[in-house]
């Protein structure tokens, strides 16, 4: 599905990913581990197009990808943003009808869009206004609804369960599964919680200062000495 | 019996005489006048109102008893569309002609409304060459570009240059008169080179430096407005160029330049109908004056002459088509294109066009407190001071 | 064809200090809160409008008139500032409709109270000639104000980076956050800008009466013309104002020589449409974004984001 | 919900028959009200305009005069040279518009006053080239006697009344397309970008795309009603082509109706002009744009959503500028 090949980015001299090469396999669940500032969210940048790498490629279905942001989309890669970000000025709805359509590039399509509004089960608040009346867990479920909606092949997901309590999270998990499965989704996942990286993810990929730490099963890379080391540092866990 | 009769007649017949002079007396007729009262051309446009009401005064006090002209002003605002709304709304208001207008771009439009209406216009503030091209037969204009152009070329040829640099604002009407002055000078046989600059000009040294060095003229030809005379000048004043004199086209040989810039316009010439101060001869410019101040207790300058003349002229026209008949658009048009007569402005008279063939300005010279007339001889109040120049 | 070229530069130089000295304040407001005061160059000839009426009245010569001038224009542009502060929400575009309110307000009353006549210094001195190795000629009044702006122009920049309100300034300009830190109210620093954009806006006006003439509607083209050089410079840097006045000053001079007067605006226009497109934080982007040119320069590109979104922009 | 949109068709129709019928029984005979009412529709049509772009692309322009001028000038010169009927001018008039626009689209990627004040560049640098090409354009002196609209269907158009029922339509035409392109998933994303323009890019929502296409249309509008006025006046001159005025009016127009919403610009617009003519001009001769001033202050300080959004408030609690 995705190929990295040695990404790397740098912000004015500072460098945030060396030479990353990593894949994410179609159907596959891939965790992307790390302590904060390891380049996770960079990656996703590089993926969904917000940042240009400054050196390496990105293979996308077999084809490599470079080009606009708002391309992205439309090729079948969907992400949501740790902070969620609804549209402004428009209902739940409507920002999954400026998804759906803008991010398939197909004439819009109701079915589609109760479809993911079930999925997230926000059908009941689907009329709210999507900046101002929702909850936390409601906006985290909108961020996940909205890249759902541009019907993607595959889904990134920043960290959309920090600061959910633990039902609630629970709740979640369960609907993201049966998501996945209901859409054959490819996912790469950023998330601090190992717990629910070993119950989500098929693969995981450990980032620190940029670079691929480790690779593999969840129970090999959790007990990688070297990703121990990095985490001792950190008290995530 | 008879006799009775015969009697009864007569008075029936004197009644009838009585009467029909009653109905024919204090005959009211409307004319109307669009100018601008706000705007860029304020000022300009009040003078002009202040010579037309001095007509239509005149004529009522001329025709106490059988005439009574009411004239009806509405301010066009300098703006295009609203001098067309003030005609429409004049026409609406029963006027029978109207008398104004200027600026070329708004008497243009201004005109044009009126000629739908079938409203005579007179006017002596729209130069450009367009405006008697359309084939109207009821507009009609005292002056001319062609008047102001000849008189400029006339000066050059007085101080016999060989060589004149126009200097000219690049809007309609200070460019419609920059080329009537070039072709003027060709015919004189004299050369020209011709440089248009924009409004908002502040600096003009680089510009006189470049005519100073390159151009080398004799005289230096500015047509514009008051603000780029004075900018032209002090620029001049400091580079000094070597020629023999400096003239300006309209708003420059006037009463308030001479005034208010009296030591940047020593020396410049203008075109200017007047002298200033004004000083009359003969009997209708007195009599012109005197109403003036009578009624703006102040001096007339050359802009209200002009209005005072084109109104005037107007409500003869006007007057003789009610002798002939009614007062229609097309009698007071006809009797229009009759006009012959000697004016304060010199002879008028209108071809088919309604453009005045004879019109010719005067060219005045800051001389001093005064404005001098120069050019031509016929007309001159004094010599022309040589360099006529402030520097 | 030297000494034409020479005298062009020269008298380019001169209008384009003067033009740096029309810019300064726009471009130390805008350094510090992102707003455009549109009525900028209104403030500057109401200056004038207060020479001449000093001038005309008193008999008053145009410097003189300048501590009047200050008070005048100093509360005018305290009461812009009120103004915007007012502004509830996007202050960065509605203070644009709002300062461009102000300025048809200005330009009106200005209208009204000293009719469309109009109007110049009858000082000879200002217009005495100054002539340089009989080959340069200038007015006085020119030279004058040409200094004044360079001596501006250097206060403003040493004010902005050693005083400690100059820095709270820069600190405001960057995130009113740093501000806060530095234990300063940020709308005192702005209602200080503005006064200090006031103050040097009457010394442009003053310069403007004594050096040219005046009339109502002339405030519109001061403001196009401040804010034409602001984006030369680079938005909000202070040095670069005066370059970015003088190149804008000698290419004019330079059209008017060579090609015609009436092109004269154009070449302004095009440079700034230019300069916009290719070199989006203008000329201070030549020196790589140097932050020690006075207030950060904000580029058009983007006005919030950081300059590494700024590629989002376009696509 | 259905109520309201019943409410809404009454409200339409109500308007439409004002503006076709009743205006035109009771001003029909009075040309210079009929001409003043014109103007102000003329005011209208590109205060929509404006505000589609200010609205729908986010932009702020001050440089509508360019479009007014290059419209006015594409149809009187096909009409005066090449006999092209000005009917059709007005629509060419509005392509002309668009191909300036075209010039304008590397401006697009400049934000808030950097856009407003590039176009105003735009707005000056073509009335200097209407005054310097004068092979082209007549230069200063300008046209006279341009062509007026033709008589269609043995209605005379080249009346007084024939353009009222012109400009009307342009206007009424040009607040449809306004409101059908808001109602569209394209005036979603629109919407959308005001606040969260990078959010929407993620979405595949082609920002610069959507405004480019947003600029395209307002240039449109803005040059038929342009070429109208030229045929209207019968007059065109570069300093009144691409005067200030076309850009001032509108948005002052389109701020005091409140641009936000569909009908506050006409509104404005209708109300600003009429006031301005009827009322303030008697009140002060001279400078009563001054007042003009002072509303444009006052409703960017009290009521940044206009009059018809205040209105709205009132009528509906919240405001919403998706209706009406």
């Amino acid at each position: 599905m995705l190929q990295l090949e040695n990404i790397s980015v740098e912000f004015g001299g500072v460098r945030a990913l060396h030479d990353v090469t990593l894949t994410a396999n179609t159907g596959e669940t891939l965790g992307l581990v790390g302590p904060n500032g390891a380049g996770k969210t960079t990656l996703f940048n590089v993926i969904s197009g917000v940042v240009k790498p400054s050196g390496g490629r990105m293979m996308f279905k077999g084809h490599a990808v470079s080009g606009a942001q708002h391309t992205r989309a439309r090729l079948g890669i969907g992400r949501t943003f740790q902070v969620p970000q609804p549209l402004h000025e428009l209902t739940v709805r409507e920002n999954l009808i400026v998804a759906q359509r803008f991010g398939s590039g197909r004439p819009a399509d109701p079915t589609r869009i109760d479809l993911v509004l079930e999925a997230v089960n926000l059908t009941k608040r689907q009329h709210a206004d999507a900046a101002t009346e929702l909850t936390l867990t409601e906006r985290k479920a909108l961020e996940v609804a909205k890249a759902l909606a541009t019907e993607p092949k595959l889904l990134m997901l920043d960290e959309v369960f920090a600061g959910l309590e633990t039902h609630g999270k629970r709740l979640f998990m369960e609907s993201l599964v049966r998501i996945r499965n209901q859409f054959h989704l490819t996912m790469i996942v950023i998330e601090h919680d190992i717990e629910t990286i070993r119950s989500l993810c098929d693969r995981v990929a450990v980032l620190n200062f940029g670079e691929l730490l480790a690779e593999g099963s969840a129970d090999d890379v959790f007990n990688h000495p070297e990703v121990i080391r990095s985490y001792t540092g950190e008290s995530k866990t | 019996m008879f006799k009775q009769l015969l009697l009864k007649a007569t008075v029936v017949a004197a009644l009838a005489c009585m009467s029909a002079t009653a109905l024919a007396e204090e005959k009211t007729i409307k004319i109307g006048s669009q100018v601008p009262l706000t705007g860029g051309l304020a000022r300009v446009g009040l003078d002009f109102l202040e010579g037309i009401q001095v007509a239509v005064k005149q004529a009522n006090d001329d025709n106490e008893g059988q005439y009574q002209f009411e004239l009806l002003t509405i301010d066009d605002e300098t703006a295009p569309a609203k001098a067309v709304a003030a005609v429409e709304k004049l026409a609406s208001q029963g006027v029978v002609a109207l008398t104004g207008g200027y600026g070329s771009n708004i008497v243009g439009p201004a005109s044009g409304a009126a000629h739908e209406l079938g409203i005579p216009y007179i006017t002596s503030g729209g130069m450009a060459v367009g405006l008697t091209q359309r084939g109207f037969k009821n507009f009609f204009r005292l002056s001319n570009l062609e008047g102001y152009s000849k008189a400029m070329a006339g000066l050059a040829k007085m101080v016999d240059a060989d060589k004149v640099s126009i200097v000219y604002n690049n809007v309609e009407s200070t460019t419609d008169l920059a080329e009537a002055l070039e072709r003027a000078l060709d015919k004189a046989g004299i050369e020209s080179v011709i440089h248009s600059y924009d409004g908002s000009t502040g600096n003009f040294t680089p510009l006189v430096n470049r005519i100073r060095l390159q151009d080398r003229p004799d005289v230096i030809a500015m047509v514009g407005y008051e603000n780029d005379y004075i900018a032209i000048l002090r620029a001049a004043k400091i580079l000094k160029p070597d020629i023999k004199a400096i003239v300006g086209g309209w708003s420059l040989a006037t009463a308030q330049m001479n005034s208010e810039f009296n030591d940047v316009v020593q020396g410049v010439a203008g075109t200017s109908m007047l002298p200033y101060p004004v000083h009359f001869s003969g009997g209708e410019a007195q009599r012109f004056a005197e109403t003036f101040t009578e009624l703006h207790d102040k001096t007339p300058d050359y802009i209200a002459q002009f209005s005072y003349v084109q109104t005037k002229l107007l409500i003869e026209a006007i007057l003789r088509a009610d002798k002939a008949g009614e007062i229609t658009g097309e009698s007071i048009a006809r009797e229009m294109h009759k006009t012959d007569s000697e004016t304060l402005i010199g002879r008028v008279t209108f071809d088919e066009n309604g453009d005045n063939p004879h019109f010719a300005n005067h060219i005045g010279q800051h001389q001093g407190d005064k404005v001098e007339l120069v050019w031509p001889e016929s007309a001159a109040t004094a010599q022309m001071v040589l360099p006529g120049r402030p520097w | 064809m030297f000494e034409l070229t020479l005298q062009a530069v020269f008298s380019g130089l001169l209008s384009g200090a003067f033009y740096a000295l029309i810019a300064l304040g726009l471009a130390l407001v805008f350094g510090t809160m992102k707003v455009i005061n549109l009525a900028h160059g209104e403030l500057i000839l109401l200056a004038a409008y207060v020479a001449y009426t000093l001038e005309s009245v008193a008999g008053w010569s145009p410097l003189a008139s300048l501590p009047v001038a200050l008070v005048v224009v100093g509360i005018c542009a305290a009461g812009v500032y009120f103004l915007i502060s007012r502004i509830k929400r996007d202050r960065e575009l509605n203070s644009l409709i709002l300062t461009f309110g102000l300025a048809i307000i200005i330009t009106n009353g200005i209208l009204m109270i000293w009719s469309a006549d109009v109007r110049s210094t009858g000082g000879d001195w200002a217009h005495g000639a100054f002539v340089l190795g009989d080959s340069l000629f200038a007015m006085n009044a020119e030279l004058l104000a040409a200094g004044v702006s360079v001596v501006l122009v250097v206060l403003l920049y040493l004010w902005l980076n050693h005083s400690w309100y100059g820095r709270a300034i820069r600190a405001v300009s960057s995130s009113s956050e740093a501000a806060k830190l530095m234990g300063v109210n940020p709308r005192q620093l702005e209602l200080l800008s503005f006064i200090i954009a006031g103050v040097l806006a009457t010394f442009a006006g003053v310069a403007l009466y004594s050096a040219q003439t005046i009339a109502p509607e002339l405030g519109h083209n001061l403001t196009i013309t401040a804010f034409i050089i602001t984006v030369l410079a680079g938005m909000g840097s202070i040095s670069e104002v005066l370059v970015g006045g003088l190149l804008i000053g000698v290419i004019e001079a330079l059209t008017v020589t060579y090609f015609s007067s009436s092109l004269r605006e154009l070449s302004g226009f095009v440079l700034f449409l230019a300069v916009l497109l290719v070199l989006p934080s203008g000329l201070s982007g030549l020196k790589m974004k140097t932050r020690k040119a006075g207030p950060t320069g904000v580029s058009p590109g983007s006005s919030e984001k950081p300059a590494r979104q700024k590629q989002l922009q376009h696509d | 919900m259905t109520n309201s949109k019943m409410n809404n068709r009454i409200l339409v129709a109500a308007v439409l028959i004002t503006t076709y019928v009743l205006v035109p029984l009771l001003f029909g005979g009075n040309s210079y009200l009929l001409g003043v009412v014109v103007s102000a529709f003329t005011i209208a049509g590109i205060a929509v305009a404006w505000a589609l772009l200010g609205n729908l692309g986010g932009m702020i322009s001050f440089g509508h005069a360019a479009f007014f001028g290059i419209g006015a000038y594409t149809s009187s010169l096909l009409a005066m040279r090449f006999g092209v009927s000005p009917l059709l001018g007005l629509l060419l008039g509005g392509l002309g518009a668009v191909v300036a626009s075209l010039a304008m689209l590397p401006v697009l990627r400049l934000r808030g006053p950097y856009f407003a004040l590039a176009i105003l560049a735009y707005a000056e640098i073509f009335r200097i080239l209407a005054v310097e090409l004068k092979s082209i354009t007549g230069g200063a002196g300008g046209l006279l006697s341009i062509p007026g609209l033709p008589t269609v269907a043995g209605f005379d158009l080249n009346t007084k009344l024939g353009g009222y029922f012109t400009i009307v339509t342009i206007v009424a035409v040009s607040v449809l397309v306004y409101y059908l392109i808001r109602r569209s998933t394209y005036g979603l994303a629109l919407r959308a970008m005001h606040d969260s323009e990078n959010a929407t890019r993620v979405l595949g929502v082609p920002a610069t795309r959507l405004k480019a296409l947003m600029l395209i249309v307002s240039a449109f509008i803005t040059g038929v009603v342009g070429a109208f006025n030229a045929h209207f006046i019968n007059f065109l001159e570069p300093n009144y082509a691409f005067a200030g005025t076309w850009t001032i009016l509108p948005i002052v127009a389109a701020i005091f109706g409140g641009y936000r919403t569909l009908t506050g610009p006409v509104a404005g617009a209708l109300v600003i002009y009429l006031m301005d003519q009827l009322l303030f001009k008697s009140l002060i001769p001279q400078g009563h744009q001054l007042i003009l001033g002072g509303l444009l202050v006052a409703m960017i300080l009290f009521a940044p959503d206009g009059l018809v959004g205040v209105l709205l408030r009132k009528v509906k609690g919240g405001g919403d500028h998706a209706t009406t």
